[in-house]
């Protein structure tokens, strides 16, 4: 097998050629700094493979493309920034309660509103989780280099098809926007999980009932197996229902197909976290400047270490509980005022002193403002 | 009480030229209002009957304009949802309402 | 890859500025190309977007490292090229004392530091080249020789692969152009100092 | 034509949901389902190749009686989720349903979008001039003047010709019928299903329970055979002046063109793409 050759390449581009070896075949979007790369990409690539490509008319409409063609069988991804993610909402809602795998890549600007187009901001975490109306699972990747940009990517397929649910890539417009050197695996190395299809006859086929996995299998629109599928809370049969012998059932499901594999849905990267006494807990393009400070603060003599969330929702509970655990002191640095620090709080329980580092002027939290708050703080 | 329950010699021609599922009906009164030919009528509780089966051309009017497919014109097929057009059966799909269809009548049953 | 050539570096930091249209995107791209892909080194690039980057002070900034690079922006910028003064003005807060700093010494009156390297990057390029355009790779070709942190072979290899087909001749020419120019500037052979490693004081 | 069985209807419909369906009774859409079943039906086309996709509203509840893959979407959604099934299985014919206020106000750049790039998608928008399911408040179809109970000193909002603005936008096919012309009807929605492009068939309905109960119109009956009185056939519509189309509409066939649709376009770029592509990778 040949060596994989280096290249330099950006986020946005990486994220496009990640969604690509995972087998993304239909991408319908809406033009938006700072993730309008990946949408001129996808335009480029998608119809020289013979695969549907759509500008659409708005984030709405991009959003309902990509349900439309994920139930007729494509692995459909579209990229977006706050305004047009805010306007997704309500069809990510969609997805979620009728069970349909698409992946949304939210590359993260200063907000609310326009706020800061060009500028970097983590301000949309929390919205990620909690942004469509109704209570949900959800699943949020967040990378923090150019080769994360492809990991993540492909992963965020491979879990969109495995849980049937929309599957979030929240990137940052430095992410995005960065240029790295870095060396991507062949197409044919990249592990691509596949939709389950029924195995049944049509006639026997009820769209939403499920085997011990908890998650139903996907018949594709137009493939015999005739169906219904709806945003309102469904049977088995996936017939709207009320009644709450069957509401209540399907909400358990919905949530019990994601939390009963928490353990495989935390994801982290441990830096220098062994012996460490106090330990950064960061995302995103934070996570750099955590990781340097750690490097700085070590040559130095102090005993930092860094805990990278690669996913941010599920929370990684577990590995956070162990990395405060023992520790004289955590600190979140975060673009926002405290979005994931509150959730390190909250599973802190008491082990160790949590301190947030909030900012919010349109720029990178620096390795130098992390350590000077350190000194602050003794 | 239904139109359908256990039919007569003096109404088996109704049945055999319109089938009424009253399980369905909403008893809205469009056959009745709509019938060209004014051969529909309502029972005492507003279910449609085909009140003149000799005016019935079965035309297949009120079949079109029933919201609630609770209704059906030409010979009963055998069981519903069988899949063919069952032998001799008659609907005139060029049929106007335009044409056809009555001045508005007296709401004597209260429709609507 | 030639990493065996490569001179160790430690962590350099490049920023390159001046005004949209400048060509600085692409000087940015072709150098951290060069360094990465050719000489071997870990790279990571960074640019200004938006209204930024096609009017007013414009900016890419390249990290250049023998190890893998943790904080992809500059914090304190060993390799300052700036040409305009507004540039000049607006990107050199945080430069670290000491640090090269080249700037067209037509466009940029006042430079940011005594020490700074006063070349006619644009000038040349138009009286020499008759492209004031290719005044960005002039400057690349300046930059390259005078501090060392990419091989010139690595330049060029870049700099071709990026260039419009046809534009070759021009652009190595360009590059040429500006190496010599250091080179007569600093009246000394192509034997340049090497850079300090980044400072961790903080 | 051979005749369509009501038994040839029960087929299309779906044996495992209830009946009778959640409409009011006399409700249009009940109506509009008969003849889109027949239509179906007289089509050709097998079960498995149809999908029927909806908004939200009265007319979002149609496609789920319907025996073929059917998606009830987000309120004015449902041509934004039809692209992305067309895009993605072009040999599907897919059909939009979706109320006056789903497709023109909520939706309405959604319909003008779909309209302009051409894509092979048939739409019945089913026009009761009100939000039925909502309780009545007014829509961008409700009349001048009407009351609505959003509009309780009658509407002061001009409307909009949905026909009108859908051949404006572009639509291939354009049509406007009723319920009470269900037999004309029934042709146009077979006309839109056989026709390629970007097709509307607009369908007057009554909405007795909001709309007409609001503004004193009685019941659907009379609302229906106001719409025999008001619609005139186009054939006959072009022949009147100006003061005989006073308070009327043309029914029928408004616009039936030619033009690239967009599954014809796309197929021929990326044939483009590829060849390119395959020119600069030997």
């Amino acid at each position: 097998m040949a060596r994989p050759r280096a290249r330099l390449l950006q986020g946005n581009e990486a994220i496009s050629l990640g969604a690509l070896a995972a087998g993304c075949n239909f991408f319908a979007g809406y033009p938006i700094t700072p993730a309008s790369e990946i949408t001129e990409i996808m335009s480029r690539e998608l119809p020289a493979l013979g695969h549907p490509f759509i500008q659409m008319e708005d984030e709405i409409a991009s959003l309902g493309a990509c349900i439309g063609a994920s139930l007729a069988g494509k692995k459909a991804m579209t990229a977006t920034s706050g305004p047009g993610f805010s306007l997704m909402q309500e069809n990510l809602g969609y997805a979620a309660i009728a069970e349909v795998p698409l992946v949304l890549v939210n590359v993260m600007r200063g907000g609310p509103s326009t706020g800061l187009p060009t500028n970097v901001a983590q301000g949309d975490v929390q919205q990620a989780r909690w942004g469509t109306h109704g209570d949900h699972p959800a699943i949020v990747l967040c990378p923090a280099t150019v080769g994360q940009c492809f990991e993540l990517t492909v992963m965020a397929f491979n879990w969109a098809e495995r849980f049937r649910t929309p599957v979030i890539l929240l990137g940052d417009e430095v992410v995005a926007h960065m240029r790295e050197k870095v060396a991507l695996p062949a197409p044919e190395e990249v592990e691509v999980i596949e939709r389950r299809q029924p195995t049944v006859p049509p006639d026997w086929y009820v769209p939403y009932k499920t085997d011990g996995s908890l998650i139903p299998r996907l018949a594709s629109l137009g493939q015999g197996y005739r169906y219904h599928v709806t945003g309102l809370v469904h049977d088995e049969r996936g017939f709207p229902t009320r009644r709450p012998d069957e509401v209540e059932p399907f909400y358990a499901r919905l949530f019990g197909k994601i939390s009963r594999h928490f353990s495989d849905l935390e994801l982290v990267r441990a830096f220098e976290l062994d012996d460490a006494e106090v330990v950064f807990i960061a995302y995103g393009c934070t996570a750099r400047a955590a990781q340097a400070a750690v490097r700085i603060g070590r040559e130095k003599g102090l005993k930092l270490g860094m805990l990278q969330l690669l996913s941010l929702w599920p929370f990684p509970r577990r590995p956070v509980e162990e990395a405060l655990t023992g520790r004289r002191m955590a600190l979140v640095p975060e673009l926002n005022m405290g979005q994931i620090s509150r959730e390190v709080k909250r599973v802190n329980n008491g082990r160790t002193q949590v301190l947030r580092h909030g900012k919010m002027d349109g720029n990178m939290i620096t390795p130098d403002e992390l350590l000077n708050r350190l000194r602050e703080v003794k | 009480m239904s139109p359908k329950a256990a039919p007569t010699p003096e109404n088996k021609a109704a049945v055999d030229k319109v089938s009424f599922y009253s399980a369905w009906c909403k008893r809205c009164g469009n056959c009745v209002a709509f019938c060209p030919r004014k051969a529909l009528g309502h029972d005492e509780w507003g279910y449609p009957v085909l009140a003149d089966p000799e005016r019935c051309t079965t035309c297949g009017l009120c079949e079109m304009l029933c919201p609630d497919f609770a209704l059906s014109v030409g010979e009963a097929p055998a069981q519903p949802g069988a899949a063919a057009v069952p032998k001799g059966s008659r609907v005139a799909p060029t049929t106007s309402p335009e044409r056809l269809a009555p001045e508005p009548a007296p709401k004597e049953n209260g429709h609507g | 890859m030639n990493q065996k050539e490569s001179p160790s570096l430690g962590r350099v930091e490049v920023r390159l500025a001046g005004s949209g249209g400048q060509g600085l995107l692409l000087a940015g791209l072709v150098l951290a190309e060069a360094a990465g892909l050719h000489d071997g080194r870990e790279v990571a690039m960074v640019q200004s977007y938006g209204p930024e980057a096609r009017g007013g002070a414009s900016k890419a900034e390249v990290i250049i490292s023998d190890a893998a690079i943790d904080y992809p922006l500059c914090s304190r910028v060993d390799l300052f090229l700036a040409l305009t003064q507004e540039a000049a003005d607006a990107y050199s807060w945080d430069l670290k004392p000491g640090a090269w700093t080249l700037v067209d010494s037509d466009l940029v009156k006042h430079p940011p530091t005594s020490r700074a390297l006063r070349l006619p990057f644009t000038a040349v390029a138009r009286e020499k080249l008759k492209k004031p355009m290719v005044a960005n790779v002039v400057a690349l070709g300046a930059l390259a020789e005078v501090t060392g942190v990419v091989s010139r072979r690595g330049l060029e290899k870049a700099l071709l692969a990026r260039v419009p087909p046809g534009t070759e001749p021009l652009n190595k020419k360009a590059l040429s152009l500006g190496a010599r120019m250091a080179r007569e500037y600093l009246g000394q052979d192509a034997s340049q100092p090497q850079p300090e490693a980044h400072s961790e004081d903080i | 034509m051979p005749p369509v069985h009501r038994s040839v209807v029960y087929g299309w419909l779906r044996h495992d949901k209830k009946f009778p369906h959640v409409w009011c009774p006399g409700c249009g859409l009940g109506i509009l389902l008969g003849s889109l079943l027949r239509a179906l039906s007289q089509s050709g086309l097998d079960k498995n190749q149809v999908v029927l996709v909806s908004g939200i509203g009265c007319s979002g509840r149609l496609p789920v009686y319907v025996d073929v893959g059917s998606v009830h979407t987000t309120h004015g959604r449902a041509l934004t989720f039809a692209t992305g099934i067309k895009l993605a299985k072009p040999e599907l014919t897919v059909i939009t349903v979706m109320g006056d206020g789903d497709a023109t106000a909520i939706g309405g750049n959604h319909l003008i979008h779909a309209a302009r790039r051409n894509l092979d998608i048939k739409t019945v928008i089913i026009n009761n001039q009100t939000y039925g399911m909502t309780g009545g408040q007014y829509s961008p179809t409700t009349p001048l003047g009407a009351k609505a109970t959003t509009a309780p000193y009658g509407h002061i909002e001009p409307s909009f010709d949905i026909s009108a603005l859908s051949a404006t936008a572009g639509a291939s096919f354009v049509a406007r019928s009723t319920v009470y012309h269900v037999t004309q009807l029934d042709q146009l929605l077979g006309q839109l299903i056989a026709k390629p492009g970007f097709g509307v068939v607009e369908v007057l309905s009554p909405c007795h329970t909001n709309f007409g109960r609001q503004n004193r119109l009685g019941s659907q009956v009379d609302m229906m055979l106001e719409f025999k009185k008001r619609g005139v056939r186009v054939e006959r519509w072009q022949k009147l002046g100006p003061q005989e189309r006073e308070g009327r509409y043309p029914l029928g066939v408004l616009v039936d063109r030619q033009q690239p649709s967009f599954d014809d376009s796309y197929q021929a770029m990326a044939a483009q793409a590829a060849a390119l592509r395959r020119e600069k990778q030997p």
